[in-house]
């Protein structure tokens, strides 16, 4: 009896070995320029990053999900992209997001749970991190489904994590796509765990690209922490979504360094051996700072004058985040739940004043 | 003005929006060859192209989830749900999702996004075809809600959903589909949303309806205008936002209320309108308002279906009952 | 760059051609006399299926899910479980059910919208057909999971159409079986439609077998329309589940032959060449009539005989449906709820009873 | 008996469950190393396995609906959705399915599944983490719906939960799980689902919450208090079935009533609860019943919820609104 059945192993495509070596081509469009550049972005991210879990700690912002280890994954897949696609990102999507032009200061006063910050900038057809995991797979779905139905060249891109796999709506997305073919890219990042759950208890496939061949469609798997290689594998499926070719599916296997949120504790849950290898081995900034080094694109003293710069914007970002004003907690409440107020909206809107003036709201 | 049942009046609306607005697209299960399972896209494919009227992939949450995606781009989807008990299956991208992209972007993305659900008992329908599950959006705030009761509502707040900035779920009562036909322009035109109607006018009791109840209340009325029993009957015709404002208006005149809904009774859109009379007409009111509803079961199989539905023989005796009390 | 991707184009695993002659190996426990029977039940059910569709001519029934052409795929999996065995299918499958031991007026009484019909005979574990595409996929998955908890010798089998696939449930379903390698098959009829939308919509694929790819598991793809193959695929995803090796994802290919319901009219859509290849050169019963024919187990008498006797079966199916006494409507509405009625349906019952008395409900 | 936490009375609970009943296991995200994100579970795969506490895939349609299953087949199941906010991806799975399976098979299967979610307002949580949805299966027939206030009911419903024969939602307010401790029994016991609890009496106005809004009550009526005015406080404890027999008890005793809920307002719990009152104790009544309630918008971010959260001062402005009017 003939069945299918996939059978062979395939490995995490790679381009920069994890000492800094090529084992594979550049993509034409990467010189070292472009490269120092992607560096430069990994590490004012990396420095964000943890400025970030410091502000929590101080008690200046609120629950954040750190990315650190992540950072190649997220700019070599949102440098691929033009700056007007559609881009869906998860909560997770902080370092893509800020390479995409989010103010830095907008990411912290998502963490400060501040209204404003759902408010994305309006040059960017960038939607703010989405909590329901994977309900933005389907977004992406419908925004690249409005770019074909115009013949406009945008495309859509969403990203998410290996947990989202699971979902109903990661399915239905892949398979609209499909059906339709429509010029989308689904990029997920493999960090090995979905809060505690690792991603063996996810899924009985070894690789989440595997998914793709329920949909007829192509499925790369990447060395997540390998720029260059995430930076290849997003240009094929962009250029694929671009010219009409239809969807892609990316796995970017990396790995989470922090805890899932500022509410969790990793080491209840965490393999202290492999979690010692990828930090020690497989960090994505070490990779390219190697390689970097090698062509004789880095030094000690740049990577300090990078270093700084990273601090004084991050430093700027917090300053213009805690000195950003207070929400106008009427308009944030109540005229942003339709176009215009009903009726009701109006009466609330009206009594929540009076009981502000009283002092009545908390 | 042409002669139409509800379900021809809906495929023209569904036509003239097409027709009109380049970017309003229709996205269902068997919305395409088929016509919809009701033909109330009948001929749009044909028409308007496959580009234009897309049969889907069976799965509501792809569906609402995709147009979601098409609104926020700036399209305008009109999503078919087959039979509203398929709507659970979609509850996220509408309630978390649809709902909420504007105040989760503080007005940078908007999701202009119409869907279109049959539902109601009486039928014979197979399971879970039938349940009215409006009050579940009344609850969902960034929602509306509306269900005509008659043709040229059908049409006409079906247009005004399409040209609405926001997520308008249209619930069409399958048993008045094909129930009658009715006068119904031709033309564009909208029924307000938020607005509901008189349906008919009266003195002693106000009785409140919506879909398809709205026949039924109308009989009882008229059998308890044959004992001396003046009823007002109010259409909501938008279950969200509800119109309060004329449901105190006329208990202020009456002082008697009596609330019909197939939905089943406990946590159902009655008890919020027994609350805005409450609320609204407390000092007027000569009776409780009375609700007369379904059972708080699931709905019951096509054999006891009529044993179990809101009747006007049940109405009428509300409606006595609230005289005497 | 490495990608993944299907390829291969793999067709339907036969045994049996549509002229009757042997194209591969029958399976060992398929002799004659159970062919006969297996021959003598498709008749049957295809009767059945046939006087169903008059009864609702004739207002005689409600709606109905005809599966005239997908005898062998019912029958033919339904052959290969247990009787004690968990059975989740859908509305299209009363051809199995009927096999498998629901009585015919059951059948009958479902269609006549009678609550009794839900209530399954105590002793199968078979649910009522759901009506909910794809909600009983995870039902299989939670019984098959209980049975490997305690360890029982029990597997679940559930039953779907071709449009389940897409559906969210499916996906989750398919996951879960196979991380947690449990007992269950997923038999899925493809029957070339989901009411009006052809597969070719319904997915990009071109085998709904191939979607065991993205669950690293076997995915058969067989000739639903031969018995014997439909019989050796399910034998084999039984044994496997028997036998502690997981879950496996069948596609019968197959054909509807009517209506999707008693309320649905295919010429809208169907393409009339292709609904005239499959009546006249795939037909199920045919192919296994011609297989008998040669092997001298069939012949005009017997034939004659099994119709007779179907049709006098079917007889007091009716028979027995239509003097079925109506439902207890109190009983039907109000004590099934819960296991105990609530204050509020004790309150409901008795208002309805009194309303039932002066005739005030319908 | 032992000084409990709500999170350690829970956690008391679900290991009670499973070292009684083999046929108890519980299944989520995240509930077995990492002993779920509260906590709820904590220690709990160490003791009793990997099969009986399990972590499953990050599906929720697929928890409840494999749920649904292990329940047909014999199982307790005890599932656990991470957030309540989380749940519209199983409405179909729990209101079509787990719901309703015993009615389909008109007894022959039944569904004893219970399915905990953490959810409520005022701890900073993302989106969608804080919403209170109650509403929605109070319309649920079929379900049953249990919400504590306190660590010795949280206990104790969850017992009854898993000993009842049908699908129970018991519903944790999450800012609850940690804000105090009581006396808890160390063993087995229940706390009946279907009954309120009067937590305060009094005889001026009956104050009706549930959940979180318990604490919040009874901060107003201890304000009340000092203002002369004497509140009863009555904890539902069970949403789902309703007792509107306290409710209405209570009304018939102080003639006024305001209800406090964290839910948006309108469609809310809330509305049947004033339904309850009206329909019971119309003529009892001294001034209209108000309430309370989160806003009709979406729950809003953290830096804003305060403000929008029912708060005691609100509760109590109503209740000096109902002893004047
Ligand atoms: C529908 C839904 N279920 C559960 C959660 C709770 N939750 C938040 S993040 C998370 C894990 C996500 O894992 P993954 O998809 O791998 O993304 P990662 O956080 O690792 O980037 C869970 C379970 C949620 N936000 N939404
Ligand atoms: C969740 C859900 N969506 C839609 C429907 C309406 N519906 C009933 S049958 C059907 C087509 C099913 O097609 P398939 O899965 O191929 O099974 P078949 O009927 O061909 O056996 C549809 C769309 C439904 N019953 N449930
Ligand atoms: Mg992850
Ligand atoms: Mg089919």
């Amino acid at each position: 009896m003939r069945t299918y059945r996939w059978d062979n192993d395939v490995p995490a495509h790679q381009v920069m070995a994890p000492d800094g070596t090529l084992v594979g081509a550049l993509p034409q469009d990467l010189d070292d320029a472009r490269l120092v550049e992607f560096y430069r972005w990994m590490v004012f991210a990396r420095r964000f990053d943890q400025r970030a879990l410091n502000l929590h700690r101080q008690g200046r912002l609120g629950t954040y999900a750190p990315f650190a280890g992540q950072e190649a994954a997220q700019i070599g897949s949102f440098a691929a992209l033009e700056k007007d696609d559609w881009v869906f990102p998860s909560y997770r999507e902080v370092a893509g997001m800020l390479f995409f032009g989010l103010p830095p200061e907008m990411a912290l006063l998502f963490s400060k749970g501040h209204p404003v910050a759902g408010r994305m900038p309006d040059e960017l057809n960038m939607l703010p991190g989405q909590i329901i995991i994977a309900a933005q797979t389907l977004h992406a779905v419908g925004a690249a489904w409005a770019s074909k139905l115009r013949g406009e060249r945008r495309i859509a891109a969403t990203f998410f994590g290996d947990g989202a796999t699971s979902e109903g709506d990661f399915h239905e997305a892949l398979n609209f796509a499909s059906v339709f073919r429509l010029p989308v890219v689904f990029f997920c990042q493999n960090n090995q765990y979905a809060i505690s759950v690792p991603v063996s208890r996810q899924m009985a496939v070894r690789s989440v690209a595997q998914r793709a061949l329920a949909y007829d469609m192509e499925g790369i798997c990447v060395d997540g922490n390998d720029v260059v290689a995430v930076y290849a594998a997003m240009r094929r499926a962009v250029d694929r979504a671009r010219s009409g070719g239809g969807p892609t599916l990316i796995e970017a296997v990396t790995y989470r360094q922090g805890p899932h949120t500022t509410a969790d504790d990793p080491r209840r849950y965490r393999d202290p051996e492999a979690h010692r290898t990828w930090l020690e081995t497989r960090d994505p900034i070490r990779r390219l700072r190697l390689y970097l080094e090698a062509r004789g694109a880095w030094d000690e003293q740049a990577e300090e004058r990078w270093l700084r710069e990273a601090d004084e914007r991050i430093a700027q970002a917090v300053e213009r985040a805690e000195s950003h004003p207070a929400p106008d907690a009427a308009e944030a409440l109540f005229d942003h739940v339709y176009g215009t107020r009903t009726p009701d909206l109006e009466d609330e809107r009206r009594s929540w004043l009076a009981a502000w003036e009283r002092g009545a709201n908390a | 003005m042409t002669e139409r049942t509800m379900i021809q009046a809906i495929q023209d609306a569904i036509a003239i929006a097409l027709e009109q607005d380049p970017r309003v697209l229709v996205l269902g299960e068997d919305v395409g060859k088929n016509g919809g399972v009701f033909r109330a896209t009948e001929g749009l494919q044909e028409r308007f192209g496959e580009h234009r009227v897309v049969d889907t992939p069976l799965a509501e949450s792809g569906i609402v989830g995709s147009a979601v995606g098409l609104a926020i781009a700036g399209m305008r989807p009109i999503a078919e749900i087959q039979f509203l008990g398929f709507i659970y299956e979609t509850m996220d991208q509408l309630a978390s999702q649809a709902a909420r992209v504007r105040f989760r972007t503080q007005g940078r993305f908007t999701v202009p996004l119409v869907v279109r659900a049959p539902f109601g008992g009486g039928v014979r329908t197979p399971e879970l075809h039938s349940d009215s599950l409006e009050a579940l959006f009344l609850h969902t705030p960034g929602l509306k809600v509306v269900m005509p009761s008659n043709p040229y509502d059908a049409k006409g707040l079906l247009l005004a959903a399409v040209a609405d900035p926001d997520p308008v779920l249209v619930l069409e009562p399958m048993r008045l589909y094909r129930l009658g036909r009715m006068e119904v322009p031709d033309g564009h035109y909208t029924v307000p949303i938020g607005q509901a109607r008189i349906a008919r006018p009266g003195t002693d009791v106000t009785v409140v309806a919506w879909g398809p109840t709205v026949p039924v209340a109308l009989e009882a009325s008229e059998a308890a205008a044959a004992e001396g029993v003046s009823c007002e009957v109010v259409d909501l015709r938008t279950i969200s936002p509800l119109d309060r404002r004329t449901l105190v208006t006329s208990v202020e005149k009456t002082g008697r209320a009596v609330v019909v809904h197939e939905a089943v009774r406990t946590g159902g859109v009655g008890a919020e309108v027994l609350a805005a009379i409450h609320d609204g007409a407390f000092y007027s009111l000569l009776a409780p308002v009375e609700r007369v509803t379904g059972y708080d079961t699931p709905y019951p199989p096509p054999a006891v279906e009529d044993l179990w539905l809101p009747t006007s023989k049940r109405v009428l005796a509300a409606v006595r009952r609230v005289m005497e009390a």
